[in-house]
């Protein structure tokens, strides 16, 4: 299938507005059944957790976005796709991620929002460095297994292929 | 062929990019690793674990047993921890 | 599990804005790392439909809804979850229906975020009528097995329990 | 006991709402569906599938095995279509 739409792709230090974005997506159209929206937001580890440091290799994340906003199009028939991650300090409760996939009915936007978001965590370019609450230096965050679990399913027999 | 880390690979190596020229017997990912490992002890302590670091050639994510032989632009990182 | 919020559950004619409601769920919080949005739109069905006119059950709307969202957040780990629904004439491309959770984590997110939406399709006390754009009077939207299979996967063995 | 219609059942039946006192052998649900067809030809009309029929006594959704006895409000409606 090929997408009769080009995803919005933004890698940008900048906040944005979920809102704004997601009316971008759907205003003016009446095509659309289902936004499905996924907000990633800064947690702040029960306290712990001043902000967060987002490094990412520029271009790559680009270009990896866009490669997998396309295997999402591919596979399940969407109507419009934004993504938007943010790099640089992020401090606690503040957005990270914004993904929105709109389509005819609710099964395709909620699955490809959620194939968008495994294939994200495991695949776009970005690491994560905490800023801890106490003043001492944090770590790099480490890559949970169980994001490698949430892509590999998407490959797996039986997995939702719209 | 341009080298460039990420992260902690970046912060162990102390620089975010340099040019190299791995001499020939330096075929794939696997064999640039272990070639860098050799460069000095940051090299050595970023590529300790050789089978965790992250490969993109020319900003593609790749295997280790991929050749590097038209790689313009090679990237070195820890597993992905965005979204 | 209890939840320890109140779900913020609205039953109304007037539109929402579906940007100030994730606002407000996520609002002033540094401890939810994900929020999970459904926005379901008037689809004008190749422009066929004028307009949708959504008949409720005033009363047993906003209790129905209320024990699926309870029974959402006894199942997920959710920190705040907000449904609206609205009735009365809305044309194409206007709102309908908005679900939002929020979670520390995505998958509980997006679950819950699934099961609402499947369960208010089979169980919240709503019908769709049709407004033609040629001005002939609309049918009853019929029922979608669907939707009933969608519902019934959260009591299949081995469906996702949070 | 007071039903009320919704939807189709509503438009075919005529009225929104309304008191009816069944008589005691209507127990169940389904008696009482059965009890109503008899009440006219929009009665007839609308409850000629019985089984396609949902119920609510007193705004909880429940089967048509379920007993009317302490019911308030009885709502008859097709399959829901919202969200």
């Amino acid at each position: 299938m090929v997408a009769a739409f080009a995803p919005r792709i933004r890698i940008q230090r900048e906040d944005f507005d979920a809102g704004a974005e997601v009316a971008r997506l759907s205003g003016g159209r009446t095509d659309i059944g289902a936004v499905v929206t996924f907000h990633g937001l800064c947690r702040d580890e029960a306290g712990t957790l001043s902000a967060l440091e987002l490094e990412h290799y520029p271009g790559m994340a680009e270009a990896e976005i866009g490669r997998i906003a396309a295997q999402a199009a591919a596979r399940w028939p969407l109507d419009g796709l934004t993504i938007i991650h943010r790099y640089g300090l992020i401090p606690a409760g503040g957005n990270i991620v914004l993904v929105a996939a709109a389509a005819s009915h609710r099964q395709a936007a909620f699955e490809a929002a959620s194939f968008l978001m495994d294939f994200l965590k495991t695949r776009a370019p970005f690491w994560k460095r905490e800023h801890l609450r106490d003043g001492t230096p944090g770590s790099w965050v480490e890559a949970a297994a169980a994001d490698d679990a949430a892509e590999a399913r998407w490959s797996a027999p039986g997995a939702p292929r719209g | 062929m341009r080298l460039k880390y990420f992260a902690w690979v970046r912060e162990r190596i102390g620089t975010a990019e340099e040019e190299v020229a791995p001499p020939a017997e330096v075929v794939s990912v696997r064999d640039l690793l272990d070639w860098l490992k050799q460069r000095g002890d940051g090299y050595a302590e970023a590529l300790r674990h050789p089978e965790a670091i992250r490969v993109a050639i020319d900003q593609e994510h790749v295997h280790h047993s991929e050749p590097i032989a038209n790689a313009v632009e090679v990237a070195l990182f820890p597993p992905m921890t965005g979204g």
